[in-house]
C-alpha cells in the first residue's frame, strides 16, 4: 500500500476527479490547501500592493494498492497538468496499514470492493 | 392646502425613491450568493457601478430622453444638466430622484444574467449605454407620453418598462457571452454550479421584497387625498399578495418536480411574483394578484428549466426568468386580470392585445439594441475575460482584491 | 383637509407596514446566525414561508376572524377574500397590509424556538394554524373587541398579542420536538453550540432595531394631527431608550455573571428592551422606558439560562426569554409605569390586575393551543427529523442544497 | 391646518431619523467587512454598544448640551431627563430623536479607526465622553445657536459637525494606540492586512447610502410646504450624484493609480462623496454637487494612502479619510459652491473664510479632547489590549465568544 | 512512532474525540476534508440534480508511541462506527522522528507530559 | 527526501513562512487546522462556559531533500517558538517519490529549480 499525495491546482480538480473515476480510483480524500512555490498572484488592497505566493490548491491524499500505485500517478500527471508554473506536486510514501471502519478490514481489501 | 398637497405626494415619492434606491444591495446580494465567491468583489463592484453611472447618466441625459417633450411618439427631446426647481404635482428633482432609481434597477437587472464571465471594462460601457439610451426610450413610448401610451398600453410600475428590459438585454447578452466554463456537460447536459451564500442571497431577497413597496405603491405618483390613499394601500395589498403567491407556488412546484423544496428557486418565486405583479397592482383585485403570484411561481420554475436546459443559455441567478418571462406574462394578465377592462371582467380582447403588442415591441427593442450593443463590444474590447481569469475568479484578476479573506 | 388626514394617516401605517415587514429578514438572520450552517437553508426557507403563508391566510380569513364583528367577545365574525375599499380612518386595506405583518411576526417567532430538529412539512402546517387561528383569536380579545380590551388591558403594540403568542406556542414546540442531539450531556448539562454567524445575527437585530420604529410608531394608526405628531414622538424616545436599555444592562449582567461581555446575549437584551417596551411605549416616560429596558435585560439573562438549566427547553435563539418572558414583564410593567395608571404613579393595583389577567389568560391560551397543535402534528407526520438527517443537517435532506458552497 | 403641518413635519422627521439610525448596521458591517474575522464580534459589540450607550446618554445630558440655552456662545444650558411634549416646529421629542442618531454616527466612526487592537473597556468610556461632551460641544456651536453659527458658518447636515469630528478622534485614537502589529514592516513601510469579508462592507456601504437620504433630507427639519418639498427634493438630487461622483472617481483614480479597479477603496469612494456633499447639500447645484463628489473620490485614495504611507497611522477602515477629510474638504467646498454665497458663484471668498475657520475650531476641539480623553484613558485602564489577545483576535479573549463558528 | 490518519464522519467527531480523550490519547489535529468514496449524497440546484459523493469529513492526524497504537486504533474504530457505508478508514505509517517545538524536545518523550 | 509536518500556532505563520523563504525553503504547503492538546481557549456561548481544547493551527507540509532537513527543522522550531505551552509539533517521514506535475521531473530535482 502506498499513500499518494497530489497538491493541485483548485481549478484542476474536477478534472483530475473524473480521471480518477475513469481510471477505477474511486476513493480518495481532499481539503483546501495553499502553497507556496513559483506561481505567485499579484494583488493591492487598498492601494498597498502585495505579492501573494500563497495560492489556492486541493491537497489530495489518496491510498492504493502497489498495483494501482503507477496508474494513479500516471492520471493525475496527465489531468492535472497546464504546462504553467504553479502545476503542483505529487509524493508517494509507505503505508503500513489500512483499516476500514465500518467493516474492521484490514489490509488490501479495505481498499476496494469485493462483490 | 396645495402646499400640503404638494409636500404630501414629495415625501410618499421620496420614500418610495429611497426604498427603490435601496433594492440595489437587494440585487447586489441575490447575485453574490447565487455566484460563486470567487468573484463576488466583481459582482459588487458591478451592482456599485451601474447604480453610480446610471445615476449620472439619467441625470445628464437620460431623464430628458425618457420625459422630454415627445418627438414622434418615439423618443423624449434631450436636454443637458438637468436641473429644475419648477412644480409639476411634485417638484421636478423628486420625479427625477424617483425615476433615476428606476433606471438604476433595468440597468442592475442585467449583471446578474451575465455574471461570472464578464469583462468588467466592457459592463461598464454597456451600463452607461442601457441607461441613456436602451431604457429612456422604450420607457418613453410607454410612460413618456410615446406611441405605446397612446395606444392605452398598461404597465403601471414596470414589469415591461423596467424589468423585461433589462431582462431581454441580458438574455442577449447571457447568450452572446456564453456559458460559464464547466456549466455544460460534453453532451450538452447541464451541470449544477451552487451559489455560494443562500443567507445572503435571500437577505437580498427580503430586501428586493421590502423595496418593492416603494416601487409599486411609489408609481402612483401622489398620496394626498382619500382616492389616492385608497390605490397605495390598494397596490400594498397586491404587491404583497403575489410575492407570497409567487414564492408558495415556486415551492411546491419544485417539491413535486424535483422532489425537495429548493431554497434558491423559491427565493425566485417570490421575486417572479413581485415582477408579474408590476404592471397591474393597481388595476387588479387582492384575489386577482393572488392568482397573477401564483401563475408567474409557475412559470418561474419551467422558465429557469427551460432557458437552461432548451436555450441553453447560462443565466447564473434567473434573471431572464424572474424579470423576462415573469414581466412578459405579468403584462399580458394585465389584459385578463384587469378589473376596469380585463377579458375575465367582461373588458374583451381589446387590452390583452394591446398588451401584446407592448411586450413585443419592448422586447423587440431591447433585444435589438442588446445585439447591437454586445456586438459592438466584443468586436472591439471583448465582452469575456480569458480562461484563466474565469478558472481563477474574477475577483483577483479584475480587481486585484477577493472578497474574503 | 379631511382628505389630507387620510392621507397622512395611511402614508404612515403603510411606511410603518413596510418597516414592519423588514423585520422578517431581521428575524431570519437573528436565527440563522445563531444555529449551525448546515441548517441555514432551511431556516431561511421557514421565515420566507411563514411570511408568504402568512400573508394570504390573514387576507383570506385571518383578518376577519381577529377584527370582525365582534361574537361573544371570543372571536370575530369571519368572512373571506377580504376586499374592501372602504375608509375606516384609513383605507381598510391599509389596515391589512398593517395587520397582516404583525401576523406574521407572531408567526416567525416559533421557528426560531423549534430550529434545526423540526420537519419541514410540519413546520409549514404549523404556521398556517397560527396565523389563522392561534393568533387571531387572542389578537381579537385585545385589539379586536373583544372581552380583554372590555376590561381595559393595555397592551399598545404587542407585547403580549404579537410576541408572547409566538413565544408561549415556540416554548411547547421546543419542548415537545425535544432538545437538539447534544444539546445536553449524560448528567443533564447544556452544553454550548455557537451559532455559525454572530456578524449575520447582529444585522438582525439591527434590522430588527429599524423595523421597530414602524411596529410601535406605526401602532399609534394615526400621524396627522398635534395629538398624534406628539404620540409618535414620543413612542419613537421610549421605544429606542429601551432597547439601548435592555442591551447595556445585558451586557453587563452577562459581563458580571460570565465574567465576560458576550455578544449574542447582548444582542438578545436589546430585543428584549424592545419587546418589553411594545406594550407601553405610549404611556410611559423615557425614564420609565429606561428602567423597563433595565429590567428587560436582567430578566433577559436570567431568563435564557432558566430555560436552558432548570426547564431544560432547548430554544436556540433565545425566543422564549427574549419574546414570552419580556413580552409578559414589559406587560405587567404598564401597571407600575403607565403615567396614567400605574401604581407608580398612584394608580393604584387594578391596572397591575388586568395586566396580570391579560398575559395569563393569552399565554394560557397559547399555550394551550400550541399543544393540542404540535400533539396533532406528533401523531400525524411527525414533528422531528430523524437523527441522521439532524446530523448531517437540514439543508441537504429537507431542501436538497445547502447554504454555503 | 396647523396641525396638519407639524404632523407632515414630524412624519418626515421620524422616518428620517430611523433611516439614520439604520446607518448603524451599514457602520457595522463596513468596518466587519474590512477587518478580520476574528475581531468580529468585537466591532459589532462595539458598534451595538457605541449606539445603546450614545441613546442613553444623549437623553440624559447630550442634547441640552447641545441645544439647551445658549451659555456664552460656548455650551448650552444643560438639563437631565429630557422630556418635554412641547411643540417646537415639530414636537420636541421627535428633535431629541434625530438629533439621538446624528449623535451616534459620531461616535460610532472613532470605532473603526482604532479596531482591531483597543481595549473594549476603554472604547466604552470614550464612547460615553464623545456623545455626552465632545460632541455635544462643537455641535453646540454650530447648530445649537453657539459661536460658529453666528458666525455664518454652513454645514447643513453635518460633514463637519457630524463626521469630522468623528473622524479626528479617531486619528488621534489610532494615532495613540499605535498601529496592528503586522502592519507595517522592518522598513516602516506598510503592509496588506485584507479585510474578511467586502461582501458585508459592500451592504454596510448601500446601506449608509440608504441611510443618508434620511440624514441630509431630514436636516431640513421639515417637508410641508413648497419651498421644502423642493427643499428635500433637491437634497435627495445634490446627496445621490455626489455619491455616484465619488465612487466612480475613485474607481478610475484607483484603476489609474494601482493598474485595478479595487472594490474596497471604490466603496470608501461613495462615502467619500456623501460626506462631503452633506455640509451643502441644500445648496449647491446638482452640477455643484458631481464635482464636490469627485474631488472627494480623488481626495480619498491619496488621502487612503497619505496617512498608511506618510503619517503611518493605521485606519483600518479609512475612517479618516472618508470622514474627516472628505468631511473638512465638503465643507470648504460650500464656499466655492455655494449658490447663493459661493466663491464660483460671485459670492467672493467671505464664506470660504468662515468655512476654514470652522473647519478648523472644530478639528482643534476634537482632536484637542481627543488627545486628553485618549491620554488619560492610556493612563489609568489602558487603551490596547495585549499582544497574545491582538495575536489571537479580541472576540475570544474580550468577549469569549467568536463570530463564526 | 506511528501515524495513524483517520478519516472519519463529521458527524462522529465529538463522540471519537471524548472516547480517545477517555483512552489518554490526548494530543492530535484535525482538520476538515471531504471523502470521495462509495456514500453519496443527492442534490438538487436549480432543478440540476447532481450526485455529490464528496461528504464532509473530518482527517484526524495523530502520531503515537507504538505502545499505544493499537489502543488508539481500537478507540477510533469502536467510535467511529456506525456500520453504514461512509464510515471512513484508518491509515497507518512510520514516523522517524518527533519534535516538540516549544522545548526541543525529541523523540517519544515529545509525545507525552512528565510529570 | 523527507517530509516535515509542523503544527504551528497560526499567529506565527507569517514569521515561520519568511524564515525559511530566508534559509531557502520556498516551496512547502499548508492550511488550517485544529489542535487538540495541552493549551485551551474558555469561552461562554449564551452563558454555557465551555472549555475548547481545540485551538487555531497551521498544519504545514514540506516535502525537503535529505540535506535541508536539519536546516528546515531548525528555522521551524526557531521560529514558531513562543516558549508557552502550545507551541506544536514537527513530525519527520520518509517520501519515497516526489514528481512534480508541469513536468514530470521526478526525485530529488523535483524539489529544486535547475538553472
Ligand atoms: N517541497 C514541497 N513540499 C510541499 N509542497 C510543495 C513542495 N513543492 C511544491 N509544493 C506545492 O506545489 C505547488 C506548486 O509548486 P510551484 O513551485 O509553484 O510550481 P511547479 O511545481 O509547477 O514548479 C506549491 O504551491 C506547493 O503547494
Ligand atoms: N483509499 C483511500 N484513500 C484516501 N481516503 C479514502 C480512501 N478510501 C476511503 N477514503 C475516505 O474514507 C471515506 C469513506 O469511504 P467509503 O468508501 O465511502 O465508505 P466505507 O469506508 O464505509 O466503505 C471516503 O469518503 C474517503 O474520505
Ligand atoms: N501526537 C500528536 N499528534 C498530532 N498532533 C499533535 C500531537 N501532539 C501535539 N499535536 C499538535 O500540537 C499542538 C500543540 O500541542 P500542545 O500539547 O498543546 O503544546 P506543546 O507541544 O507546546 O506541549 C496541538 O494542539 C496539536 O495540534
Amino acid at each position: 500500500m502506498k499513500k499518494i499525495e497530489a497538491i493541485i491546482r483548485k481549478t484542476k480538480f474536477e478534472e483530475v476527479k473524473d480521471a480518477l473515476h475513469d481510471n477505477g480510483i474511486e476513493f480518495f480524500s481532499f481539503w483546501d490547501a495553499r502553497g507556496v512555490g513559483m506561481a505567485r498572484q499579484s494583488r493591492v488592497y487598498r492601494g498597498v500592493a502585495y505579492d501573494t505566493s500563497t495560492i489556492e490548491r486541493i491537497y489530495l491524499s489518496i491510498v492504493v494498492r502497489d498495483i494501482n500505485l503507477q496508474k494513479t500517478i500516471d492520471t493525475i500527471t496527465a489531468s492535472a497538468r497546464t504546462g504553467e508554473v504553479g502545476d503542483g506536486k505529487i509524493f508517494i510514501s509507505n503505508i503500513h496499514e489500512s483499516i476500514r471502519i465500518r467493516t474492521g478490514e484490514a489490509g488490501d481489501e479495505s481498499l476496494y470492493i469485493k462483490d | 392646502m396645495e402646499g400640503l398637497t404638494i409636500s404630501i405626494d414629495t415625501i410618499w415619492i421620496l420614500v418610495a425613491a429611497a426604498l427603490v434606491m435601496f433594492m440595489q444591495p437587494g440585487f447586489a446580494l441575490v447575485e453574490s450568493g447565487f455566484t460563486r465567491s470567487k468573484n463576488t468583489a466583481n459582482i459588487l463592484m458591478k451592482n456599485l457601478m451601474d447604480f453610480s453611472i446610471g445615476s449620472m447618466g439619467f441625470w445628464l441625459i437620460g431623464y430628458t430622453i425618457m420625459y422630454g417633450e415627445d418627438v414622434g411618439g418615439f423618443i423624449g427631446k434631450m436636454s443637458l444638466f438637468f436641473n429644475s426647481d419648477a412644480i409639476n404635482g411634485v417638484p421636478d428633482k423628486a420625479s427625477l430622484m424617483f425615476q433615476t432609481v428606476f433606471a438604476a434597477t433595468a440597468a442592475t437587472i442585467v449583471s446578474g444574467a451575465v455574471a461570472e464571465r464578464t469583462k468588467f471594462s466592457a459592463y461598464l460601457i454597456f451600463s452607461v449605454a442601457i441607461t441613456v439610451i436602451i431604457y429612456p426610450i422604450s420607457g418613453h413610448w410607454v410612460w413618456g407620453g410615446g406611441w405605446l401610451s397612446e395606444l392605452g398600453f398598461h404597465d403601471f410600475a414596470g414589469s415591461t418598462v423596467v424589468h423585461s428590459v433589462g431582462a431581454w438585454v441580458g438574455l442577449i447578452g447571457a447568450a452572446m457571452v456564453g456559458p460559464r466554463l464547466g456549466k455544460y456537460g460534453k453532451a450538452g447536459e447541464p451541470k449544477a454550479i451552487p451559489g455560494s451564500n443562500l443567507a445572503l442571497g435571500a437577505l437580498g431577497v427580503f430586501i428586493l421584497w421590502f423595496g418593492w413597496f416603494g416601487f409599486n405603491p411609489g408609481s402612483q405618483l401622489a398620496a394626498a387625498g382619500e382616492e389616492n390613499a385608497v390605490a397605495i394601500s390598494h397596490i400594498f395589498i397586491t404587491t404583497n399578495l403575489a410575492a407570497a403567491a409567487g414564492a408558495v407556488t415556486a415551492m411546491f412546484v419544485t417539491w413535486m418536480k424535483y422532489k425537495r423544496p429548493g431554497l434558491s428557486i423559491t427565493l425566485n418565486g417570490a421575486l417572479a411574483g413581485l415582477v408579474a405583479i408590476t404592471a397591474g397592482c393597481d388595476i387588479v383585485s387582492p384575489g386577482g394578484a393572488v392568482l397573477i403570484g401564483i401563475i408567474a411561481g409557475v412559470i418561474l420554475v419551467f422558465g429557469v428549466a427551460f432557458i437552461d436546459r432548451v436555450l441553453k443559455v447560462d443565466d447564473p441567478v434567473g434573471a431572464v426568468s424572474v424579470h423576462g418571462l415573469s414581466g412578459a406574462a405579468g403584462t399580458l394578465l394585465v389584459g385578463l386580470f384587469s378589473t376596469t377592462e380585463g377579458l375575465f371582467y367582461g373588458g374583451g380582447t381589446t387590452l390583452l392585445g394591446i398588451q401584446a403588442i407592448g411586450v413585443l415591441a419592448v422586447a423587440a427593442w431591447a433585444m435589438g439594441l442588446g445585439f447591437i450593443l454586445f456586438f459592438i463590444l466584443k468586436k472591439t474590447i471583448g465582452i469575456r475575460v480569458s480562461r484563466r481569469v474565469e478558472e481563477e475568479g474574477l475577483d483577483v484578476y479584475e480587481h486585484g482584491e477577493s472578497a474574503f479573506n
